[in-house]
């Protein structure tokens, strides 16, 4: 277990949420590839912090950031939707080319 | 290793006695309670075998992997559960440092585990068990992170086994009344029982439970008992002082410990009315959680003076 | 016989019930009975009773209820015979005792000497899969098509706060548990929560002494208290009822629940049956239907309030709700509407 | 670093955590279950948990399956709430620019690889025997308190926003009937100009048909800075 070898699977998890945040049609699976892409970004975190940092506890913090980020865009994302469903039963991402009304 | 060796053989041990004892247990219960029926020592085995013996139906288009996944992973679930425990000093399977949070990580899969069981079979009254369970299963367990940390601060630890040392002079069911009643209720969440039982209930004709059949309903009720046994060990250890006590070794003082909060278990599934669902998410958001912080408030209070 | 039969021969027999309008008085009290055990699913028993005679019309649910026993199973017929397709079935005859016989029945399915009951309809889709989009999907859109035999869920209105999401139509009944015997309802969900109700068949006539107080304290999560109704006089139990109040039914029923136009609801005539479990009160029921008292509630809620009322009231609410029938012809359904009912699931 | 019986050990679970991670990951996006999807979602995150925790990362890592758990629960309700065919028994197709996506994500994995192997990291790992979990509390709540605590009001805001937005009910109404500008004089017609219906027609269908182009937005936007904004211009006034 390396620093290297970590990072490369976080790379593989960034570039699985990419495909997925872009690819995928509806709402809720495009929030899942953006979760996906954070999944990654968590990871590169922890790692970091435990083979370049000498264990400092800000690289813990930010990981818990991380967390705190996925939280509240998972529950902002949600409401949009049900707000954005609401209004125009739309739930794909090509149901919203506008944001008004 | 011979540590581990050792914990792990009294786990085995721990969940044999407790899923039997759990089953004799219930039906003490309901004998008693119920005026009628009979209660035999070996019938737990006897009616297992009657699922052993019938065939595993199929429903229309189930989620046949989710539906296998559910019934293991909710009997191991529980295993890990007890795993957590420490039978002795430093005497535990799973020896973490943060093992109240992962106990913590423990009840929220249970939550995703009853709801793939009742997802799975592709039915409507096992998925309005699962739905159910979750508006419910979700909540409370708010409650119980309340009261976990609680217990947590005078031990000045995240980790069980310095939870269970540090009611060495008085047990945390005296120092935080509030505690042990909340986590209860959780209890009873977890292991689908009497008043928190959403997933599998009468009015849903047995909800997530309702089509399983053969060595699925074998598993499925087997598992709920696991649960029963890995949920009392965690709270006696939580708030009956695990395994300190006079005499005996310290394994036995877990045993009976967790018998006692099994029968109160029992016996509170069997008294305790079920709220329709909006009653309850009114208990556990406007009573249930205020409680959690005054538990914590008091814990805090009490470490400050 | 290997030895999980051997153990299996050991413990209660696992029975379903169905119940038909004339079935005896002593079938409830089957429950105290060490012998067997009553479920509330066919997936898991071993036997299936037939208790009474069941009208033609129900004939149907019956077929499919038994099919969804696992094998092995058998059928037993109590105090009505075997019709077709049912030869191989069980008669109990005159005096003889219920469970002996089907503890011996299923000592013979255990040992194989009594081959299972084979399925009564044919195990296939009710149609065939018929993809018509571009990916093999149902529907000319992503949405819709008949998979299976059955619609896709469409989104619908929903009363409550105006999320359209997918509703649910099918048939509950006639032998479920909580609903009273012989009761179909065509009920539309929104989750957990009642839709749209049509009624396909009213309950029995019968009046089974006791049966509203059982089902109440069963719906309440009390299902040992509700079996100690059945132990004689036990309403009269001064201990009892403090075990029902202890538990705290009155904080459980919500107030106002299936309110009559006279004013009783579910808890004030659950309170009554404590007192007096035989004699359920009367409310007054002129225009009164089952929309009315469940649409918009969630399920609990709605089993309680079917329960509440004795088999004599449901059958008038039922008369003055829409049926199934009317529904059929007002409403424009494309096909596939008899299609609905759920074999795998809707019929027990 | 060898935590649990060994290198050799640490390395196998670390292959096999990481190997689960990608492999469910992936899955997310191929399987047609809804409900697969989230959980092999949560999976991968446990997966990446359970490294967390061989990299002596205790609290984050159980942490992070704790949250996750729920978070997957939750977003496996919304996936059977709004998605038509949660089960995935019927055959669909609902993905875009799909060439476009996977040249974007094998893009990202191998910039980002490349940029890994490029890189001379620092090498300064985890002493041993250090005490992680009581680092990471007093860092919370000492040095880095201001922003452990940003993070919890604003996690507040987020519940407080989330309830607001996905309530029916609001200050002006019901959110389903729409937002329009207030009228030039009390009672009368919404000012500004009407904006043609878009938005999804008849279901959660998405089948295209309703592309309202962006551009347009922006003009309109451009061209009046108080309309278009629904609730958020009348709660100013």
């Amino acid at each position: 277990m390396t620093l290297t070898a970590i990072l490369i699977v976080a790379a593989a998890l960034f570039g699985i949420g990419l495909f997925g945040a872009l690819s995928q049609k509806s709402f809720v699976m495009l929030m899942m590839g953006l979760e996906m892409m954070l999944n990654g970004t968590l990871l590169a975190a922890v790692g970091f912090w435990a083979f370049t940092l000498e264990g400092a506890p800000k690289g813990q913090l930010l990981a818990i950031l991380v967390m705190a980020v996925m939280a509240v865009e998972l529950a902002i994302g949600f409401a949009l939707v049900v707000a954005v469903y609401r209004k125009r039963e739309a739930d794909v991402i090509e149901g919203i080319g506008t944001m008004k009304q | 290793m011979m540590t581990f060796a050792l914990a792990f053989a009294i786990l085995i041990l721990v969940l044999a006695l407790g899923i039997w004892f759990a089953a004799v247990l219930d039906g003490v219960f309901s004998r008693q309670l119920s005026g009628h029926g009979t209660v035999g020592l070996l019938a737990p085995f006897h009616a297992s075998a009657v699922y052993l013996t019938q065939q595993r139906l199929r429903t229309e288009a189930p989620d046949q992997l989710n539906w296998f996944l559910s019934i293991a992973g909710y009997l191991s679930v529980a295993a890990t559960g007890l795993a957590v425990v420490p039978f002795g000093p430093d005497l535990a399977v799973i020896g973490l440092d943060t093992s109240v949070v992962f106990w913590g990580a423990c009840e929220s899969l249970i939550v995703v585990l009853v709801f793939l069981h009742g997802w799975s079979p592709n039915a409507p009254l096992s998925l309005i068990g699962a739905y159910r369970y979750v508006a419910i299963g979700l909540p409370i367990m708010l409650p119980s992170m309340f009261v976990l940390i609680a217990v947590a601060i005078p031990a000045q630890s995240l980790d069980l086994r310095d939870i269970v040392a540090s009611q060495e002079t008085v047990w945390n069911v005296i120092r935080q009344p509030l505690g042990l009643p909340l986590f209860l209720l959780l209890g009873l969440s977890l292991t689908l029982r009497g008043p928190f039982d959403y997933a599998d209930s009468d009015d849903l004709a047995g909800g997530t439970s309702a089509e399983d059949s053969g060595a699925n309903r074998a598993g499925w009720q087997v598992a709920r008992l696991a649960m029963l046994v890995g949920f009392s060990a965690v709270a006696s250890a939580a708030f009956l002082g695990g395994y300190l006590g006079p005499v005996l070794p310290g394994f036995v003082w877990v045993i009976i410990k967790t018998l006692v909060v099994m029968a109160i278990v029992i016996g509170l599934s069997h008294l305790l009315v079920r709220l329709p669902v909006a009653r309850m998410l009114g208990l556990i958001w406007k009573i249930l959680l205020p409680i959690s912080f005054l538990d914590l408030l008091w814990a805090g209070l009490v470490a400050l003076a | 016989m290997n030895w999980i039969a051997k153990l299996a021969a050991k413990a209660p027999v696992p029975i379903f019930i169905a119940r038909g309008p004339d079935a005896p008085d002593e079938t409830d009290r089957l429950h105290l009975n060490p012998a067997l055990t009553i479920v509330d699913t066919p997936r898991a028993a071993s036997i299936l009773l037939v208790a009474g005679t069941l009208p033609h019309a129900l004939k149907m649910y019956l077929h499919r209820l038994h099919d969804q026993l696992p094998h092995p199973r058998a059928t037993v017929f109590w105090h009505s015979s075997p019709t077709e397709p049912f030869s191989n079935a069980v008669e109990i005859a005159h005096g003889d005792d219920l469970a002996s016989v089907l503890l011996r029945t299923r000592a013979a399915l255990l040992g194989g000497e009594r081959a299972s009951d084979a399925d009564v309809l044919p195990d296939e889709p009710a149609n065939e899969w018929q993809g018509v989009g571009p990916h093999g999907q149902g529907g000319k859109g992503m949405m819709g098509g008949t998979p299976y035999g059955r619609p896709m869920a469409m989104t619908d209105d929903d009363i409550r706060d105006g999320l359209k999401l997918d509703a649910y139509t099918a048939e509950f009944g006639p032998f479920l548990p909580m609903l009273p015997a012989g009761m179909i309802l065509k009920l539309t969900l929104q989750g957990d929560i009642i839709q749209d109700v049509a009624v396909v068949s009213p309950p029995y006539e019968d009046a089974r002494k006791g049966r509203e107080i059982r089902a109440l304290l069963r719906l309440l999560g009390l299902p040992t208290l509700a079996n100690r109704m059945l132990v004689e006089n036990a309403h009269r139990d001064a201990g009892f009822k403090r075990l029902v109040t202890l538990s705290g039914v009155r904080m459980a029923i919500p107030p106002d629940l299936g309110r009559t136009h006279d004013g009783s609801d579910v808890r004030s005539r659950f309170e009554h049956l404590l007192k007096d479990p035989f004699s359920p009160q009367k409310p007054h029921l002129t225009g009164l239907d089952l929309g009315d008292l469940l649409e918009g509630r969630e399920w609990q809620e709605a089993m309680l309030i079917l329960n509440s009322f004795d088999n004599v009231s449901l059958r008038k609410i039922c008369a003055n709700t829409r049926t199934n029938a009317d529904e059929d012809s007002s409403e424009q359904t494309s096909g596939g509407h008899e299609n609905m009912d759920h074999s795998a699931h809707g019929g027990h | 670093m060898g935590r649990i019986g060994g290198t050799g050990m640490t390395d196998l679970l670390f292959y096999a955590l990481s190997a689960l991670a990608i492999w469910s990951g992936w899955r997310v996006f191929r399987v047609d279950s809804m409900i697969r999807a989230t959980f092999a979602l949560m999976v991968s995150f446990t997966s990446v948990g359970g490294i967390a925790v061989l990299m002596a990362a205790d609290y984050i890592g159980v942490a992070t399956v704790f949250m996750m758990a729920v978070e997957m629960m939750v977003m496996g309700l919304f996936m059977v709430m709004f998605m038509m065919n949660p089960a995935g028994l019927n055959p669909m197709q609902m993905v875009h620019q799909y060439k476009f996506s996977i040249a974007a994500g094998v893009l990202g994995f191998v910039g980002l690889a490349t940029a890994v192997l490029l890189t001379n990291f620092p090498d300064n790992p985890l002493p041993e025997n250090r005490d992680t979990l009581r680092d990471l509390g007093i860092e919370l709540l000492g040095g880095s308190m201001l922003i452990f605590e940003t993070a919890g009001v604003t996690l507040l805001a987020t519940m407080v926003g989330a309830v607001a937005l996905s309530s029916r009910r609001g200050r002006f109404g019901d959110s389903d009937a729409g937002a329009a500008p207030p009228g030039l004089h009390p009672g009368g017609e919404p000012a500004g100009r009407k904006v043609e219906k878009g938005g999804g027609h008849g279901g959660h269908g998405g089948h295209g048909g309703h592309q309202m182009n962006m551009e347009k937005t922006k003009q309109d936007s451009s061209d009046d800075p108080h309309k278009g904004h629904g609730n958020m211009s009348e709660t100013e006034a």
